[in-house]
Parts: structure tokens; C-alpha cells; sequence
């Protein structure tokens, strides 16, 4: 018997086979942050560019962009998988799914939502951000983009094998994505106002690890659903 | 010459940083383009070079796996 | 080894098969046979695991196998219709990436896709290559793996005449090694009669 | 077999023809631009109203023009593609395309930090900026659209396509951008006026922009060569080109 494959070694395994697909398609990193500045500008325009309106908006406007562009790029997690067989001897494999699974959701968070916070700044200058508020604008991100990019993944997991699952995705998964939205936002508004933030950090931080925990078990239950 | 001195020149009354972060950033995209472009057609022939390789490298084993055949029905024949 | 007992299976208010009692022993070759939309992949996608029979239960080694899963896919070598190959990735880095995944030494990568004459290929993207040539890169894994239960459905499609032979040789090889292989085809197997048995599923009109 | 209409139609031809010019033009530009970026760094006088920050303007402005008119020149090579099935043109949408979008980004990061000193924001949502901006996303889709296809042939029909009906849309948007900027005539603090041209501040920008032309066109021939070769790899002269460059 071959010595049983750590688990490390397979999350590893996953992790690089998914950047190297990830960055072999690099329009599919592009396209999002695309579509997260577009999405901006049009609020910009419709909105009207005066500044003190912009500046009260922004930090809803730039969230609600990040968390679209999320679920815009979050189809390709086990869309292609399932399509060419790939999904059915990830879950055969040795190697428990939710490993695999939290393997794939760290990949698709690295390649859509890391660029998306590192261009974060310079829209919330486009959007004329108070500048206190851009040290939570980068914070509530940073620790809300991987809360969206896991629930979403249960999601993709539940509509991986429906033809028409994307519009009945957004359907499932924004419901899930307010609480997030509003810590977030609450955040940003209360760093404006240089009112202390810490507390809604600290909520967000916690639905972050409550979902690192749960949601691979979860996407694991729902992908053995989906392909049965 | 409008300035006195280089230094001059350089700060360009307290407004030098937008100047020069303006004309260094349009020499980095140009220098960063100019580097790409001149380097497309290379990358094209180094494709296609590659491809011919392959290719050959394809044909050499056909030839071999229809001599071993040849050879093992002429074995069979005789 | 693996048994399947009392499987019932139920796939859009059709009954495909009921009460169905297998065994599979070390060595054995179990043909399973039927007309099309018969049930054949359901059966082995529920033995492998991947389905969930109306009732009834798989055990490996007289454990069910929702209980034993990590042993018994480490012991489970799957093939489905598509071929779980990914087309960004060269054929060489598929290779590997199923190997590893099955926990399996990567060393031999190059030797073995002469064995299924996809010599050359090593670095062209799978994109590139014919559907049979991906089935050709899935089927690679059945030179170099150490899972001794095989499921294999239709592992003959889009393959040439000597592609086949060889693959039966292969085939006979593993189950000889005590290994159990588990297969749906249309063509008929060349291997002698003695060595496989075969499972022919009816269409039941309830 | 192949009846070409045009002498520059053969691939082959337009390949060497590209080839001479790049060092002429590489040589133009280098001489106008640094003729043209020292009078107006250091010769021409700074501008009474907004001092010495006038100077970004002798990069910014030709950025600008040359942005648009890349566009149009891109737009140019999708009509004779399409009307007149030129496979060339193809590859010149494909060359332009990345130098356009470059230079529409130098424009915008220019006339930000123009902006800047102006204004004390790096961002103004002022008519000529925004459109800009709309520029470089109209740029970034043909550039995706471009590279979204596998095979180049099936792809490079779209993209004309794409290239026409932006710049149909050009003006249009320009204009609604233009009357969008009046609505709001508070958010910007002074009209984007470009300063009085002082015949001192005329010379520069004409060299500088000539300068600039000169270099984008030596960019987008060296990209054409390399999009020729993409498209016509399987060709016999392609292939002793690629032998040759081997030893």
C-alpha cells in the first residue's frame, strides 16, 4: 500500500492545479475587476459627480461592485470541473472533500478577490472616499471578500449541475451576503466619521471563521447532492 | 532658459511631484510597452519553432512504430 | 471484498434494477451488459459511491462504504463518460494531477504515454487533442495505479482496435493480480469466456 | 491560388515593409521627442494661471489625441476587414488595440495629476476625463474580445465588428458626457480650458505630439509583425523565418 497522500500534499495539489488554470485564462481575472470598475463608474455618472454626495455613497457603492464582481467570477469554481468529469474524482479522491473543496475556494479567492482589494483605493478615490475611511475600506475586504467567495461556493455547489444556474445562484447566495454587506459598509461609514470600527471588524472576522469552518463541509454535502 | 538652476528645474515651484510622477509614469507604460512589443514577433517564431520540433519529433516515431510493424509482419511472413 | 446488497434503484419513476444481490471477489471481471438507459452507469455510480441507491447498501470489506470512504477510494480507481481531464493543462501535467490525486508516484509519467501511444504529446494542451485522446489520458492511470477495484464505464469508446487489445491485456493482467474490475461495454469482450462473467440488466416495466 | 488585389495584402510583403519602417520611425521619434520634451520642460514659460503645471500638458494632450485617434485608425482597419476581407487588417486591429489602450492610460494618469494641483483632488469626474475613461474600457473590450476567441481567424471577425460599433458610439458618448458635465457645472471648479497656445507653448506640443505619433507607430508595426506571423504560422515563409532566426 502506497503511503496515503497527506492532506496537506492534496490541498497543495489542488491549490496549484487551480492558479495554474486560473492564470492560463487570465481574462477570467481580468473580466471581474473590469466589470468592479465599470459597475462603479456607472453609480459615479447616474449618481452625479458632486463630490459631497459621492463621498457618502462610496463606501456602499464600492461594496456592493466588490460583492457583484465576486458573484460574477464565482460560476468558474466547479462550472468547468463538473463539466468535463473532473468533480466526480475530486470527490473520489482518498483525500477528504472538504479539504479539496477549501483547496478550490482559496485558489478562487486569491485570483478574483486579492487583485480586486489591491485596486480597491484607487476607486474609493474615484469615488471621492473620506480618506479615514480607506484603512476599513482595505480591512472590511480583506476579511469579508473570503466570507463572500465561501457561502458563494455552496451556491455553485447546489447549481453545479443545472443548466441555467446562474441568475437562481445570485438568487441563493445574495440573501446570504447582507449581513456581510452591512457590517461592512457600517465599517467604513463609522471610519469616516473616525467613530471607533473595531466592533464591526471583530463581527466580521467572526462570520469569517464561522464559514471557514462550516462552509467546505456544506460544499462537500452539496456537490455529492448535485452529482448524484 | 526658464529656470535658474537644475534645482530649480527639478521642484518647478512645489508643483515638480505632478510632473514628474506624470512623465515618469507615461515613460514606464511606454517603456513597459515598447519591452512587449518589441519582444511579439520573437515570441511567435519561438511557437512556431516549438511546433515544427514537435512535429518532427511526432513523424520520427510514426516512421519508427510502421518499421517495427513492417518488420514484424515481415517476420511473420517468413 | 466488495458487495452490494438488495440495490434498488429508482431514476426518474423508473425502477432501473431492484433487489439486486452482487459479490465481487479478488480476480474477478464482471461484465454488466443492457441496452441503453437500462441502468448499467447508475449501478456503477452507485457502487462507486457517487449515487445513492433507492435502498439497499455497497460494503467494502463488510463496511458500507459512506462509513470506510477514504479507504475505499483509496482503494477505487473511476472512469466515467467524461474523462476528467482538464483542457488548460498539458497532457503531462494531467497526468500528474490525477496520479497525485490518487496518491500515486508521478516518476514513470513520460514511459506510460507511449503505452497508450500518446508519444509526443506530452506537452501539447489537452485543448488541442481529439475527444479519444483524452479518454487515452484518463485511461493512462490503469497502467500505473495500485487501487484494486475498478470501475471502469464504457473504457472502450473512441479507442482504436490495438488500443483495445491492449487494454484488455491489461485488464486480465490486473485481475490476475487478485485486482477486481467492474465494466460496461457494447463491443464484446475478446477475453475468454472462462474469465469474466457478465450481468445483463432487463428493462422492468413495472 | 491566392489573387491578391492589393500589392500590401500578401503578408509577406506587409511583414518587410514593417520591418523597414521601425527603425525610421524609432529614429523620428527619439529625435522629435527629445527636442520636443526639452523646450517644453525647460524652455517654454510656465502659464500665468497655472504655473509650472502646464508643463504636463505636452505629454497629456498628444496622449489624448492619440487615443482617439488610434481608435478611429482601429476602427478604420475593422471596415476594410469586413467590407473588403483583409486579413491584414485583422492583424493591424490586433496591434493597435494594446498601444491605444496604453496611451489613453498615460492621458488619464496625466491628467489626474494635472488635476491634482488644480483642483487638490486626484479625481474629477470632468467631461474630458470621463470619456477617457469610457475610451480605455471601449479599449479593454476589444482587447478581451480579442483574446476571449481560441482560434484567431473566428475571433478577429468579431473584434471588427466590436471596433465599428464603438466608433459609432464614440461621439455619442462623448457628447452625453459633455452634457452630463454641464448638468452638474458645480462639481468642477474651472472649465477644463486647455491655456491660450502662446506660439513659445505651440512649437513643443506639435513636436512632442509628432514625437509620440512617430512612437506609436513604431509600437503597433512591431505588434503587427507579430501578429502577422500568429496568423500565417503555417506558412512556408514564416517557418524558414522562424529556422533562420534559429542559428
Amino acid at each position: 500500500m502506497n503511503p496515503a497522500l497527506s492532506y496537506r500534499q492534496a490541498f497543495n495539489t489542488i491549490l496549484k492545479r487551480d492558479l495554474k488554470i486560473a492564470l492560463r485564462h487570465r481574462d477570467d481575472i481580468v473580466n471581474p475587476l473590469l466589470f468592479f470598475i465599470i459597475v462603479i463608474t456607472l453609480f459615479a455618472i447616474s449618481v452625479g459627480a458632486m463630490p459631497n454626495v459621492l463621498m457618502t455613497i462610496a463606501p456602499g457603492v464600492i461594496w456592493v461592485a466588490a460583492l457583484l464582481s465576486t458573484l460574477l467570477s464565482l460560476e468558474r469554481l466547479f462550472k468547468n470541473d463538473y463539466q468535463d468529469g473532473s468533480l466526480e474524482q475530486l470527490l473520489l479522491s482518498p483525500c477528504p472533500v472538504f479539504i479539496l473543496v477549501l483547496a478550490k475556494i482559496v485558489a478562487h479567492w486569491l485570483v478574483t478577490s486579492l487583485p480586486l482589494i489591491l485596486l480597491a483605493p484607487l476607486l474609493a478615490m474615484m469615488m471621492n472616499l473620506h480618506p479615514d475611511g480607506y484603512l476599513a475600506l482595505f480591512l472590511t475586504l480583506l476579511l469579508g471578500t473570503p466570507i463572500l467567495s465561501l457561502l458563494g461556493a455552496i451556491g455553485v455547489a447546489l447549481t453545479v449541475a443545472l443548466k441555467k444556474g446562474g441568475v437562481l445562484l445570485s438568487l441563493l447566495i445574495l440573501p446570504l451576503y447582507i449581513p456581510v454587506l452591512i457590517l461592512a459598509t457600517a465599517a467604513v461609514e463609522a471610519a469616516t466619521m473616525n467613530s471607533p470600527y473595531q466592533g464591526h471588524l471583530a463581527i466580521i472576522a467572526a462570520l469569517f471563521f464561522a464559514s471557514l469552518i462550516t462552509a467546505p463541509f456544506a460544499v462537500g454535502a452539496a456537490l455529492k447532492v448535485s452529482t448524484n | 532658459m526658464a529656470f535658474e538652476s537644475f534645482t530649480d528645474f527639478i521642484t518647478m515651484g512645489k508643483h515638480g511631484f505632478y510632473i514628474w510622477l506624470s512623465y515618469g509614469s507615461a515613460l514606464i507604460i511606454l517603456l513597459v510597452m515598447g519591452f512587449n512589443s518589441f519582444r511579439q514577433p520573437k515570441i511567435q517564431l519561438d511557437k512556431i519553432r516549438q511546433r515544427m520540433h514537435r512535429e518532427q519529433q511526432l513523424k520520427a516515431y510514426q516512421q519508427k512504430k510502421a518499421e517495427q510493424r513492417s518488420q514484424s509482419h515481415s517476420g511473420e511472413a517468413v | 471484498m466488495l458487495n452490494a446488497s438488495n440495490l434498488t434503484c429508482i431514476r426518474e419513476e423508473r425502477i432501473l434494477f431492484d433487489a439486486l444481490d452482487l459479490d465481487f471477489q479478488p480476480g474477478d471481471i464482471w461484465q454488466i451488459a443492457g441496452a441503453n438507459g437500462t441502468g448499467k452507469t447508475s449501478l456503477l455510480r452507485i457502487l462507486a459511491g457517487l449515487m445513492e441507491p433507492e435502498n439497499g447498501e455497497v460494503c467494502y470489506q463488510q463496511t458500507a462504504i459512506q462509513k470506510c470512504a477514504e479507504e475505499y477510494h483509496q482503494d477505487l480507481l473511476y472512469l466515467g463518460h467524461s474523462p476528467g481531464v482538464k483542457s488548460e493543462l498539458t497532457v503531462l501535467e494531467n497526468l500528474k494531477f490525477n496520479l497525485q490525486l490518487c496518491s500515486q508516484d508521478t516518476e514513470q509519467c513520460e514511459k506510460l504515454l507511449e503505452q497508450v501511444d500518446l508519444f509526443g504529446f506530452a506537452d501539447t494542451l489537452a485543448a488541442h487533442l481529439s475527444a479519444g485522446q483524452h479518454r487515452r489520458i484518463a485511461l493512462a492511470r490503469l497502467w500505473l495505479t495500485q487501487a484494486k477495484i475498478w470501475i471502469l464505464d464504457e473504457p472502450f469508446t473512441a479507442i482504436d482496435k490495438l488500443g483495445v487489445k491492449r487494454l484488455e491485456q491489461r485488464i486480465l493482467e490486473h485481475a490476475d493480480q487478485g485486482g477486481i474490475v467492474i465494466l460496461t461495454t457494447h463491443q464484446d469482450l475478446s477475453l475468454p469466456k472462462s474469465r469474466y462473467q457478465t450481468l445483463t440488466l432487463e428493462r422492468i416495466f413495472s | 491560388m491566392w489573387k491578391w488585389l492589393h500589392p500590401y495584402a500578401n503578408p509577406e510583403v506587409a511583414y518587410q515593409f514593417t520591418g523597414k519602417l521601425i527603425p525610421w520611425f524609432n529614429g523620428i521619434a527619439f529625435i522629435l521627442l527629445s527636442i520636443g520634451l526639452f523646450l517644453g520642460l525647460a524652455y517654454s514659460p510656465a502659464d500665468y494661471q497655472q504655473g509650472e503645471t502646464v508643463r504636463i500638458f505636452y505629454i497629456h494632450v498628444p496622449a489624448a489625441i492619440l487615443s482617439m485617434g488610434l481608435y478611429f485608425a482601429m476602427a478604420i482597419a475593422g471596415l476594410s476587414a469586413l467590407v473588403w476581407q483583409l486579413k491584414l487588417a485583422h492583424a493591424a486591429i490586433a496591434a493597435i488595440a494594446p498601444v491605444g489602450a496604453a496611451f489613453t492610460a498615460i492621458a488619464l494618469i496625466t491628467g489626474a495629476a494635472w488635476g491634482k494641483p488644480m483642483w487638490g483632488t486626484w479625481w474629477i469626474w470632468d467631461a474630458r476625463l470621463t470619456s477617457e475613461l469610457i475610451l480605455l474600457f471601449l479599449y479593454f473590450g476589444v482587447i478581451a474580445l480579442g483574446n476571449a476567441f481560441e482560434d484567431k481567424s473566428q475571433g478577429a471577425k468579431a473584434v471588427s465588428v466590436l471596433a465599428l460599433v464603438g466608433v459609432v458610439n464614440l461621439p455619442i458618448i462623448h457628447y452625453s458626457v459633455e452634457w452630463w458635465n454641464t448638468l452638474h457645472q458645480g462639481a468642477t471648479v474651472t472649465k477644463f480650458a486647455a491655456p491660450s497656445m502662446a506660439m513659445s507653448m505651440y512649437i513643443p506640443f506639435v513636436i512632442c505630439f509628432f514625437g509620440c505619433a512617430f512612437l506609436a507607430g513604431s509600437l503597433i508595426c512591431k505588434r503587427f509583425q507579430g501578429q502577422v506571423l500568429a496568423r500565417n504560422s503555417l506558412r512556408p515563409w514564416v517557418k524558414q523565418l522562424a529556422l533562420a532566426e534559429d542559428n
